[in-house]
């Protein structure tokens, strides 16, 4: 079992969880996150003049998944996701070495 | 002779009934139209105050919030207080050598329901009374913008209860109160460019250099974070703003109405114009279009029971542009004028107070002067002199107070409780769960 | 004899002239400016409902903000219809033995653009009556702070609209309808102290018995979510209440002026002396200065047409002070009046009247009364039993009310609905996305 | 025969005296009541529009929070200026072939502090001016609901100008312009169903045919982000509404209180019945209480001065039951209307204005007409006749306008502008940090 | 050391919280997230008709464990937010190589 | 390649996030989080009274790292953010198997 986390677009979010249904992966854990890399911050207005900001916000989708399903995954986000530009963000894969599920107590890959 | 006689009685009989309402008019009269509309004004700029604090509470980060929406909540309170206990009396009551009241008013001892024609023949003493103490509020609550996120809020009570007494109340006297010098000059002042606008702007200029910068000043970025509530309060201050302006002319008629009519023309300029000047540099900004439409109101205040329409444009639409220029400005200073209390209202009122000198015209008032453009130079002259003079007096008096509240009991909180926010190191409380 | 004549002549004439006005004082005249007065003001206190939503939904957890908020918005559309159906008839139509209006003014018949002398000469009877509405639309939406995060909704509006029928239009019609009998007896309410606020406080601890307390109160923290937004909801209401004080002197006068005037001093007082207290114990509070300057405004409420600026602080300081205390010991009992609807509107609205039956003079409003602190013992007394017979009215009826929902319907929710929170599980809705 | 001397002199004298008031009553007087109450309604429509634009922002995604928000306070600049320069005078002015106003007040010449008595014969011109200008502003206002999410802010500038000018200005002076043709026909509008609703909600389904659908449109939800900001929009809508329908009266009287009445009675039944419709297909909705509320409004808002409260109950009711289910209906078509204008006052104010026809009665404005039900069907086809030419010509003229505007400077961003949001994209800004 | 991710309804942090500090184990750190999984979404209302989300709030609950201490980690959890139900989230293990307690520099077991 | 999570004070974040770029260390993803460890929960004012919460608000400082660079940023990190009481925060160290750069689909340690 490994777990990914991809860091994306805000508005890529619909379609990333499309496509990842498509082929059958459905659980995944989402949250806002603030991200910062090769594509810089952005300059926003204050009231005269503007401000920079460091950090843009994005999307960390995390998912844990059976080994065999991560290349799939990793697939659909990238066909998705990717404009070529920078900001399209970045898949990070973690070894995982147990899944609970809290309603039955299975352990390992049923449990996912 | 019968017909003669007949006449003579008639007329007698007529001028007797007719007495009546002469005598009436000796003892003046409440009218209730006037003070409807002078007591829906007093509540529109009462909420004026909250509505400040909702404007620049959206504009600080989150962690400082709700310190700074209590310092225009907590002003509300004060001032509330402090202007039946004394302050109306030194700002309207007997003039003592035209400078200030004395306190033979304290306690609103004599403000009754009566009018005094002093100031309004056709309202209620009390009236009159609770349309101006919501003026002494909300100017010592604008100077907040001036050092949030940063000062300890029991120097910051302290502070507003002196400058209150000892700024805004003598200021009041000078340019409002009967007997008071710069209004014995001939200064206009409609609805308080010089008393409001100058008074608190150059004062937060002045306690912005005392206190000095918020860490990080210039080198992070302190982002706004809430703008709808920025515009909310930007909204509630346009809607009290009919009150402050209209309102001021103590009576609901044309002159009332022209006001008013003016203030919404200026705030609209000017917003228009702050879209237009932050389109050109960058794009139109939201943001901008609730400062310009705050600081179009600004610099028609003064004029507003002077000036027509189309000069209420040009009034608005040139505030716009000063303030939005004097902002670029001052971020570049090493002064944290952190919410430009000085850019918007004290040049805005600047602005407007001269304005008042090139635009004024006894055919909108004829209880007013002429301005310049009307061929009445000397008025310009009497303003400026009025700008002036309020200019120097805050920014003085301002730097005396300030410098004495960091020699006591401190202006600023440790850097620490800065660093946490001033919600929890001086409220315990935090904005949002 | 000519002489005598045509002084003869002369005087029928003018008598006739006269005539005509009198005539016309016979049939009561609409005053435009009282009647501009009550209807900004009816408009100030319609604001009120849903400011009051705020001020309650900012003090909820997330998952109950739209469900609290609900319950003010609700209201005013229920009893909205309510009052005009028969409501106002309830509590203001013709006499019923002293406790009741009969159902004469269904659906407002006869109620229409001329004034009901009975109740307000100046005015329309309509105005009168859409001023009155908002006062019971916001007597109802006052109790739902007790029963917040776990009343049914259904039941809810089962509850309020029983309620309104059972126990405001009666109390109502006791203290404010022509042949009343608290009314008869000389009860002093100027806008609402029984009427509104004890009704409400009181039947807001009742029903907190009968519901029960929150899942986990006293356990674990229930924090504010959103404490801008209570501050927004007490800002509008302190706004609100400038019609609601104000506006009961149905007309615009000095009386409107100077109920106006109390009113912000004592809020202002209460609001800083909550401040002080919080100081004094913890840290000066801005959930507190607002929720002190509520209960200022409640304190000052029955007393706002009687009483002097100067008793108005002590009335507002006096109010903050038992509302206060009665909070902390509220909260360690465990009684879950969840958001101190008791402590706030029943111990305000206690003192208020009370405090007018100590301060109120003569002098203020001579259709008054004077109270003990000016030489008459017996209005004390009289304000003793109003307050002593509302405050039991009240709290049966709620009970009794309150058990019979429960049996039938049902008060509360599932567990499984509360712990989810009430937006999701009641409306379907979420807050915030 | 001198008595009859006596009695001529003496009638003589009188009339003389007499005279007065009938010559004041040529020069037409001000007021002061009916000008409070209306400068008061002013300030009340004025606050409208930046709580349309809450309404409408906590509706859309957090994404574009800023950028709705900013339409409703752009226009309050936009328009505040144009109404000023051409728009009433186009609207107002003299009227020429009874379909606009001609040029004559531009720049409000002419229109000064006496009243205009062809509009109000008691309050100044300017005050009648602004009243009517803050309705031109919330009309041009009310449309974005149908483009929100898409639209360039630019297209969204100048279409706002082009539409208020050519679709707002003649239709308000058809209806309510001295000389205009729908008025001389006898519609009855008494504060803008077509004027108003229709125009806009018209227009609104006009322009979401030719923007089109938003990126995801019927397949991604799009939750509305902040749910206690729509619900403050609605209130303050509700609040200033008054002043909308009551304020139409321009005088503070009989009439006044009456459309106030049936504006609060009409909201309050819509509300509760959206809330019964929405419990009975799935839950009482809080969104739907809002929705209904506002709906109660525009239905009432034609017939606000021509109908009795309980009419109104019926009114709201039924606008609600419409407007529900046109809402079903429309989300299931392909068109995105996103906020659904049309459906909420574009068939709002159709069914007003012919509920006006139904139910209008001169027993509550002796200067309206009978309706239908009051023996009167000419009345009802009159306004069905109003409403189809305003129906018609809004559609035509948007479908224009909004077509030359796409194919020149583009109405809509582009896609990836519409993805980020237009927060960002259109304003370099974020609503919250 | 192991790091587990435990994904909860919001209902029942407190809850959890309080059982796991009964035997010990205080140190965590928690934040809002979105997931999907076996639990559907649900149907919210809009002014007329309704709208589907996708994501649920739920509460991710992550602590860096001792070992020993891994398996009474997840019995307490469990104990508290087992209803049986679909929506009763999961518990994620993950291998950690260290840990460094920023005030003191200590690292390891020590650091926890 | 390492991932290191490091709890800091929200205050913290903008001096964290300069002295890693001074090292180079740019890319780096962060929340909002809710901590708590030995630090204990704050007291905050109710009307009247008060009630204590048990959360801390600190931010979640989340970096993919070469493995050589992980010693620095824990230097870099504790350098500014150390106060030596309690609260400073902890940095935790995962292992990490592999990272996708969306935009160029590039894997490995030239993807960070
Ligand atoms: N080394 C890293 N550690 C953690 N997060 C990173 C790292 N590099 C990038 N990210 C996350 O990925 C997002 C996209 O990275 P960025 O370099 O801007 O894009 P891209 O790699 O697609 O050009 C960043 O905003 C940040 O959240
Ligand atoms: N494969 C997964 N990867 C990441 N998170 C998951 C995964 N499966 C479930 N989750 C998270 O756990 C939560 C509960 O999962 P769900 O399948 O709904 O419940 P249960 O397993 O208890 O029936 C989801 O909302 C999601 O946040
Ligand atoms: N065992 C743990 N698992 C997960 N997070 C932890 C753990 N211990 C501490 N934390 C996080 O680190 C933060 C700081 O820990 P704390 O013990 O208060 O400080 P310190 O270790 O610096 O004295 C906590 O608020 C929490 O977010």
């Amino acid at each position: 079992m490994k777990k990914i986390e991809a860091i994306i677009r805000p508005e890529d979010l619909d379609r990333v969880r499309i496509s990842l249904q498509e082929k059958g992966l459905v659980g995944m854990t989402v949250q806002e996150v603030q991200g910062r890399g090769r594509q810089k911050g952005v300059c926003l207005q204050w009231r005269a003049g503007e401000y920079c900001i460091e950090f843009l916000p994005k999307i960390k989708v995390e998912m844990i998944l059976d080994d065999n399903d991560v290349e799939t995954a990793i697939e659909q986000i990238i066909k998705v996701a990717r404009t070529g530009k920078n900001g399209d963000g970045k898949i990070f894969i973690f070894p995982v070495e147990n899944v609970v599920r809290v309603s039955s107590g299975e352990r390992g890959k049923e449990a996912i | 002779m019968n017909i003669k006689k007949s006449i003579y009685w008639s007329v007698i009989m007529v001028l007797l009934l007719l007495s009546v309402p002469a005598m009436a008019a000796d003892t003046p009269k409440v009218d209730s139209g006037d003070t409807a509309w002078v007591l829906a004004s007093a509540a529109l700029v009462m909420i004026m105050t909250p509505a400040l604090g909702l404007f620049y509470g959206g504009m600080v980060r989150k962690k400082n919030a709700l310190s700074t929406i209590m310092f225009s909540f907590a002003i509300l309170a004060l001032i509330g207080v402090q202007w039946v206990l004394y302050g109306y009396s030194l700002a309207f009551g007997p003039d003592v050598w035209h400078i200030i009241g004395n306190l033979n008013w304290l306690g609103l001892n004599g403000v009754g329901q009566t009018p005094n024609t002093d100031y309004a023949a056709t309202i209620p003493a009390l009236a009159y009374m609770i349309f101006q103490a919501m003026f002494a509020i909300i100017t010592v609550a604008l100077i907040s913008g001036a050092f949030v996120e940063r000062i300890k809020f029991k120097a910051f009570m302290v502070f507003s209860l002196l400058w209150a007494t000892l700024v805004y109340d003598p200021i009041a006297h000078w340019v409002w109160g009967t007997g008071g010098w710069l209004r014995n000059m001939g200064a206009l002042d409609f609805a308080g460019g010089t008393v409001v606008h100058i008074s608190s702007g150059v004062s937060a200029l002045a306690i912005a250099f005392v206190i000095g910068q918020r860490k990080g000043f210039g080198k992070h970025a302190m982002e706004p974070h809430n703008i709808p509530m920025v515009i909310l309060g930007a909204a509630l201050l346009w809607f009290g703003w009919f009150g402050f302006n209209g309102g001021s002319a103590v009576a609901s008629n044309g002159l009332a109405s022209s006001a008013f009519v003016v203030t919404n023309t200026a705030a609209a300029a000017a917003a228009l114009t702050w879209i237009l000047l932050s389109s050109y540099h960058k794009r139109p900004s939201v943001l901008g279009a609730a400062t310009g439409g705050v600081v179009g109101l600004v610099a028609i205040t003064p004029a507003s029971g002077f000036v027509t329409p189309m000069a209420a444009i040009v009034i608005g639409a040139v505030g716009a542009i000063i303030s939005y220029y004097a902002m670029l400005f001052r971020g570049k200073q090493n002064v944290d004028d952190s919410l430009d209390v000085w850019a918007c209202h004290g040049l805005g009122g600047t602005w407007g107070a001269i304005a008042t000198g090139l635009f004024a015209t006894t055919l909108v008032n004829s209880a007013g002067a002429n301005g310049l453009f009307y061929g009445n130079p000397g008025q310009l002259v009497t303003q400026l002199i009025a700008v002036g003079v309020t200019w120097i007096y805050a920014f003085v008096m301002t730097v005396i107070l300030a410098k004495i509240i960091d020699a006591t009991i401190g202006l600023r909180v440790e850097d620490e409780e800065e660093s946490v926010g001033l919600d929890i190191s001086q409220h315990a409380e935090k904005a949002y769960a």
